[in-house]
């Protein structure tokens, strides 16, 4: 197994090196785009599943549609040539940081503190999944904010108002394929959702999916051009955040500690709260590719 | 029984290899996009079909070979409908160079 | 329903609603924050009372779950969030309405409480991302081509921050196997551990936007929209600010290597900022130019402060932040107010015949007042400590830049004041002075506040002095 | 733990490509790859020092996953940015 | 009782100022009323407290603003004396601006910071420890800098600007003197008997070095000789400002800080001790020729004033700096007689100014038939600036050659009398010019001066005439400072 991680972690440094080197800027995206498959794979070798599963949902798939919608958009910046020096000085700059990480990671090898802590708690959280255990119940809080980030980047995006062509169908072909491919993105969201409390899965990796289908449909053209849902999407967007505050305040009420849920009922509320978190992560997502407010 | 499914599972991983090979092998060798394409979308899906065949038979739990299922019914349908997009795009790109100088 | 749990989740609520209730926002956003005055008001009462208050979320305990601690230093920092966002509040609430930006003000102030209150690493990592994007939104928000070309480099250089606090994370976690604060103080004992510290340093410094690595920031603060660019420079910059001094409180003797640095760049900036605010030709651009001073003096202080554990000197910065951020505020409310009434920013056309010195202009004068550090100020206090500290140290050139640092930015101050007190011949004898509106009330009150500060300055500094738990 | 050796390295190397990009290219597009590469990097090699004996410790892997949906908001903006940045300049 | 007094008396006019300030410039009536209410009602006050202090009962008002460090009001003697010529001259000085500036523009502007500078004033007689002293020592410089630059012009600006480099500078000195002091001594209170006497172990080189910076502070405002730059400069402000702040208030404050410094922080023996007291000296009394020197050659008659003013005040530096009684009853009684004659001068001067557009000494000939009135009122100060018995100024000029033969100093008397000389040489000109000259044929009659502009020389002038005559009486300058030196020397 040792030849199968280091061709991929190879193949990584290589993608990426062809992402940011390459001349043309769309080659530039597909060798991303590589590379995010490679670096979910490589995820998965590195033994976290929901991190691979969200990688390639996320970090591949919407950013590179991201990025896909921006490459034409922004124009190549006038190459001016930099001074050899800057170019010396950022070689030397990257290479002494990169070099004191690895010696950093390479030579310390304590015990972390947060395996036995977490198999010691997890009874309580409600779940079994470890990972979901501390997004949800440990370390919700850091959620929380995470989804205020979503929140907040889709809030600067609504102020910036970019201008997003009406998403032209892509051909024919195209709506027979969403035709297929959106049922089945529904299914797996609510399996992965579902599956999330014991097994990898959970709202990022089910809300990222979602906006891939909801993509699909509107690169299809089957909907008319989604005019009348962005505020209904933008509604949706928010009340992710609205509901896990007021969930977080009412368990406040319940238990008398912020994000306390109660002692029997961890595993609903968690769930409840995934749930509202899947619909509002993709709302958001898809508001980020499509942008939140019409301009024309 | 298991020893069969064993082998006959490696026999399917090693063509589904094997396929995947020739398809990197014509996108390197030949010269435009319509070809590489045509590679492409034959032999990737053949490819992950064999392999993924190849892994329900070592995998031998229903559920597996279900997921695996699906993960062929799907890279066939996306490969075979991004291969007729570029092709479509390629086409209108070409013709608009054609009628414009 | 404690204070700290509803101080942290009251402006994410109001953000929310703010967002799903475009018109009511201005009064929502009003009432969300004077709420979140009284409650930081009656966590700082709480605190004087009986001392610092921890709590943790969810009920899990420190390395695994992430606790608040409201010391005495955060109360000080809440509460100079608080009052300058009311002030802010008033002004947007009176002024021309823009749509967004009350949900990215609710935002960050939501995002700066989580950052004071919070003492997990990577927790702070994550509401610097929400306080980053904010920010830039608020910049954006001027819709100018400068302001949305100084917003993306501004969100560049927060990025390239956060991910070079994130890597220092990830390094502590490597070295020491946890991310919560006492992880600092374990950081300084190994040379890896030191490599993570510096890490984090070096990313806190380019989102405290301390020299050399503060080119993003002049831009931005002074393309954006006034109330926004008042948020940002006393604000915004001061979370970056408070963490630095956070690493130094936790890491005590271990961190002495960061304060020499912070020292060392902390001078550079105080004279680097005021070199070029006597140069700048536009009123914002200047007293951006005079934030770059300002936080190199506090890093300066925070830098020559020494182990905290040892001394109280570091609590003469947390007094410099706070008459700062609110001195600050109020001078960028009074030069939107200034910019508006004269139509432009241009410092050699501030005399212009038919309008006379209005009260924006008063109010910048009294902000400068502070900014200087003349006394009463809270600002004289806080150098008054500052010296006092070195003296005893024996830091004598630490003494003579920071005097050097005053007399510059008194130079570059006065360049503006005294064409605030244009008359004679360069007013018309018809020339009608602007009227009053709530901007002005924003300005005049923030500024006053900060010149009465350093006479109630008993309060905060027994704030700072209640022992952290 | 070798296998988890030549991912360190991967890590390292993409930081290093990153750090050298952002600091020379003036191109907005490429400076946002730049910064999400750099990102990946960190989570790599985070989820490498994660890796302990019964397994990958759960709490980084939560990190990551926040890290993960923390920069596809933030290059979200940038991009949005990147774009109005692009049409201001033309008009 | 005892807090409530130095409040109201510090109220009258620190809380009068905003109210003033947020005045439309229309409100004339309403503006010249609050203004004189508030004058008239600060003097009684002090003439209460002085009555009060007479009798022994002591005032303090204390603020803690952190551990070690508080804003403290007193009323001592020597506090009541400042403040007793600070409040009887603004009360005059005010009458005597709301008449010169009729028809002016910013006038809520010039009487908020006018009465602030008044407030800082007080607050720096009041001040109980060296901290107080430097809040309202500072707050002085910002009151007065509108006031330089009151009408606006480029030069005014110019004026202003040297005159912020010169105080600011002098502030940032006095900051790091008191911050050094406080360090070294902790809470730094003003004694009778001096603080710093019972500080065995501080080395006297720090304390020597103290001291230089604290009176390099404090010796910008009483323009000694290097730092003195600034007031002629600032002569370009309107007459009832420098008559009211660079005759009396600012000046003043620089002396009144010296006598502090060297009184009640240093305490006589310590300067002594460390051999500071001759060097204080020399540079006051080579201010005293300097300025002479200088006035000589001045055409401008409120420049030659400047100058006057700037070797006067170095005679109550002189009086400080020569230790003994008499000499300091010498210092403490011109701070009074100085104060009265040098505003006497300037307000007759502004008079010349805006009656007759006289404002050079040539200019001058027989303005004793022109502007009989305002050409007595500066007789009478000129002479008594000279030193000519019955006048003020004689009184203190005596005590001060007194005090010199007592400290064994007998320089002092050659120096008194060569000074006297340069007084009459530059004063005795501008006298024959108005008296005996024939006014120049073909000028015009100027305006009839208003009441308000004339009523304040002719009732200082009286003043000067009572402070000589009357020197013997107990509640006159004279014998105020003999109460307050028994407390300092006995």
């Amino acid at each position: 197994m040792m030849l199968f991680d280091s061709v991929i972690a190879a193949a990584c440094l290589g993608a990426a090196a062809m992402a940011l080197f390459a001349r043309d800027r769309i080659a530039a995206v597909a060798a991303f785009l590589v590379m995010g498959l490679l670096v979910a794979l490589s995820w998965l070798r590195l033994g976290a599943p929901d991190v691979a599963l969200a990688e390639a949902a996320i970090g591949a798939g919407l950013t590179g549609a991201l990025l896909l919608r921006s490459a034409r958009r922004v124009p190549k910046a006038s190459a001016k040539a930099l001074p050899p020096a800057q170019w010396l000085g950022a070689a030397l700059l990257s290479l002494a940081v990169s070099g004191a990480i690895l010696w950093t990671a390479l030579i310390v090898e304590t015990a972390a503190i947060y395996p036995a802590l977490v198999n010691e708690a997890l009874p309580e959280s409600g779940v079994e999944n470890p990972v979901t255990a501390v997004l949800l119940n440990f370390r919700a809080w850091d959620t929380l904010l995470e989804i205020a980030v979503l929140f907040a980047a889709l809030a600067v995006i609504a102020v910036v108002k970019p201008v997003h062509p009406r998403i032209a169908p892509l051909g024919p072909m195209m709506l027979p394929f969403a035709r297929v491919v959106l049922p089945l993105t529904i299914f797996l969201a609510g399996h992965l959702l579902w599956q999330g409390g014991h097994a990898p899965g959970g709202a990022f990796q089910a809300g990222a999916i979602l906006a891939g289908g909801a993509i699909a449909l509107g690169l299809s053209g089957m909907v008319r051009p989604i005019r009348w849902g962005r505020a209904a999407l933008a509604g949706l967007a928010i009340l992710g955040l609205g509901a896990f505050v007021v969930a977080a305040l009412a368990a406040e009420l319940l238990t008398g500690a912020l994000l306390g849920y109660p002692a029997g009922a961890a595993k609903a509320w968690i769930l409840a709260i995934e749930s509202a978190l899947t619909l509002s992560i993709a709302a958001t997502l898809l508001l980020l590719f499509i942008g939140p407010a019409e301009r024309h | 029984m298991t020893a069969l499914l064993h082998s006959a599972g490696l026999v399917l991983m090693i063509a589904g290899t094997a396929f995947l090979a020739v398809a990197a092998l014509g996108v390197w060798r030949l010269p435009d996009l319509l070809s590489r394409l045509h590679v492409l979308t034959k032999a990737d899906t053949a490819g992950v079909a064999l392999i993924a065949l190849g892994a329900a038979c070592l995998a031998q739990s229903f559920t597996a070979t279900l997921s695996l299922l699906l993960c062929t019914l799907l890279v066939a349908l996306s490969g075979a409908t991004t291969g007729h997009l570029i092709a479509r795009d390629h086409l209108d790109f070409a013709s608009s160079q054609e009628d414009s100088p | 329903m404690s204070d700290i749990s509803l101080i942290v989740l009251l402006p994410l609520l109001a953000a929310v609603l703010t967002a799903a209730l475009p018109r009511q926002a201005a009064a929502i956003g009003t009432l969300a924050t004077g709420l979140n005055a009284f409650l930081a008001a009656n966590l700082g009462r709480q605190i004087l009372h009986s001392g610092t208050v921890t709590e943790a979320i969810g009920d899990w305990t420190a390395p695994l779950g992430i606790t608040f601690d409201a010391n005495g230093l955060a109360s000080v920092m809440l509460a100079m969030a608080a009052i300058v966002g009311l002030a802010v509040s008033l002004q947007a609430a009176a002024g021309p309405a823009r749509a967004g930006f009350w949900p990215l003000w609710m935002a960050t102030l939501g995002a700066l409480n989580g950052l004071f209150l919070s003492s997990d690493l990577f927790n702070i990592y994550v509401a610097f991302e929400i306080l980053g994007l904010a920010a830039v939104g608020l910049t954006a928000l001027a819709g100018t081509r400068a302001s949305l070309r100084a917003a993306f480099d501004y969100l560049t250089a927060g990025l390239v921050g956060s991910l070079l606090v994130l890597l220092g994370i990830a390094l502590s976690y490597s070295v020491t196997g946890r991310v919560d604060m006492e992880a600092v103080a374990m950081l300084t004992q190994s040379d890896t551990g030191r490599i993570a510290l510096a890490l984090i340093a070096a990313g806190l410094v380019v989102k405290a936007a301390l020299f050399p690595l503060h080119f993003w920031m002049p831009g931005a603060h002074s393309s954006a929209a006034p109330a926004a660019s008042a948020l940002l420079s006393a604000l915004v910059v001061k979370g970056a600010l408070y963490l630095v001094l956070r690493l130094s409180l936790e890491g005590g003797a271990g961190t002495e290597f960061l304060r020499n640095t912070l020292a060392v760049l902390g001078a550079g900036g105080m004279l680097w900022g005021a070199w070029n605010a006597l140069r700048a030709e536009r009123l914002k651009l200047l007293v951006a130019h005079s934030t770059v001073a300002q936080i190199g003096l506090i890093a300066l202080a925070i830098g020559v402060a020494g182990n905290p554990l040892e001394t109280g000197l570091w609590q003469a910065a947390a007094l410099l932040m706070l008459s700062h951020a609110l001195a600050k505020a109020a001078m960028f409310l009074a030069v939107g107010r200034i910019a508006e009434a004269l139509g432009h920013d241009r410092i050699s056309g501030l005399n212009r015949e038919e309008l006379r010195p209005g009260p924006a202009e008063f109010a910048f004068a009294i902000a400068a007042i502070s900014l200087v550090g003349l006394p009463p100020t809270a600002g004289f206090i806080g150098k008054w400590f500052l010296i006092e500290g070195l003296i005893d140290k024996g830091g004598i050139h630490w003494i003579a830049l920071i005097l050097l640092g005053t007399a510059l930015s008194a130079a570059y101050l006065s360049r503006v004041v005294s064409r605030c007190l244009r008359g004679g011949p360069h007013v018309s004898a018809t020339a009608r002075r602007p009227p009053w509106r709530t901007g002005d009330v924003a300005a005049l009150g923030l500024a006053t506040g900060a010149l009465l500060l350093g006479l109630a300055a008993a309060l905060p500094i027994s704030l700072l002095e209640t022992p952290f738990a | 733990m070798i296998s988890d050796f030549a991912f360190l390295i991967s890590g390292a190397g993409l930081i290093c490509l990153a750090l050298f990009r952002l600091a020379t290219s003036a191109d907005l597009l490429m400076r946002v790859l730049g910064l999400n590469v750099l990102a990946i990097g960190i989570a790599m090699v985070l989820l490498v020092s994660a890796r302990g004996a019964e397994g990958t410790d759960a709490v980084p892997q939560a990190f990551t996953l926040t890290g993960i949906v923390v920069l596809v908001g933030v290059t979200a903006a940038l991009l949005a940015l990147a774009e109005r940045v692009a049409e201001a300049r033309d008009e | 009782m005892s807090f409530f007094l130095p409040l109201a008396i510090l109220m009258t006019s620190l809380g009068v100022a905003p109210v003033i300030l947020m005045m439309p410039d229309s409100a004339r009536r309403l503006r010249t009323g609050v203004n004189l209410a508030a004058a008239s009602l600060k003097v009684a006050l002090v003439a209460w407290l002085s009555y009060e202090v007479a009798h022994g009962t002591s005032f303090d008002l204390r603020h803690s603003i952190a551990q070690g460090l508080e804003l403290h009001l007193q009323a001592d003697a020597l506090s009541v004396l400042f403040l007793a010529l600070s409040s009887i001259l603004w009360l005059l000085t005010t009458i005597y601006a709301v008449g010169y500036l009729e028809g002016g523009t910013d006038r809520s502007r010039f009487f908020g910071f006018f009465s602030l500078c008044v407030a800082s004033t007080v607050g720096i007689a009041m001040a109980g420890n060296l901290f107080t002293f430097l809040v309202f020592f500072e707050l002085l410089t910002l009151a007065t800098w509108p006031l330089v630059v009151h009408r606006g012009t480029s030069e005014a600006h110019r004026a202003g600007r040297i005159y912020l480099a010169y105080t600011l500078g002098g502030g940032l000195a006095l900051t790091l003197g008191t911050i050094w002091l406080y360090a070294l001594a902790g809470e730094v209170a003003f004694e009778p008997r001096g603080v710093l006497g019972d500080i065995p172990e501080t080395s006297p080189l720090a304390l020597t070095a103290i001291f230089v910076l604290l009176i390099a502070g404090v010796g910008v405002k009483a323009a000694l000789v290097p730092l003195h730059g600034w007031l002629p400069l600032s002569m370009v402000a309107p007459a009832p400002v420098s008559a009211l702040l660079h005759a009396v208030a600012v000046v003043k404050a620089g002396a009144f800080g010296i006598m502090r410094i060297v009184y009640d922080v240093y305490g006589v023996e310590t300067v002594q001790a460390l051999g500071l007291a001759a060097p204080l000296a020399a540079l006051a009394a080579l201010t005293i020729l300097w300025g002479s020197f200088r006035a000589l050659t001045q055409d401008d008659l409120k420049k030659r004033l400047a100058y006057s003013t700037v070797s006067q005040v170095s005679y109550i530096t002189l009086g400080v700096a020569l230790i003994s009684p008499v000499a300091a009853i010498g210092g403490l009684a011109h701070l009074v007689h100085q104060g009265i004659m040098k505003i006497t001068l300037f307000l007759a001067a502004g008079n010349f100014a805006e009656g007759e557009g006289v404002k050079t000494v040539r200019a001058m000939d027989g303005m004793g038939k022109r502007m009989p009135g305002a050409m007595l009122a500066f007789t009478v100060g000129a002479l008594g600036m000279i030193g000519i018995p019955p006048l003020a100024g004689f009184v203190s000029k005596w005590y001060l050659g007194a005090g010199g033969l007592d400290a064994g100093q007998p320089m002092v008397i050659a120096l008194l009398a060569g000074s006297s000389l340069l007084n009459a040489a530059y004063f005795l000109p501008i006298l024959y010019r108005g008296w005996f000259c024939a006014p120049p044929e073909g000028v015009t009659p100027g305006r009839r001066l208003g009441w308000m502009l004339a009523i304040p020389p002719a009732t200082t002038a009286t003043l000067v005439l009572a402070a000589g005559l009357l020197a013997s009486a107990p509640f006159s300058p004279l014998g105020w400072t003999r109460f307050i030196v028994s407390l300092e020397y006995l």
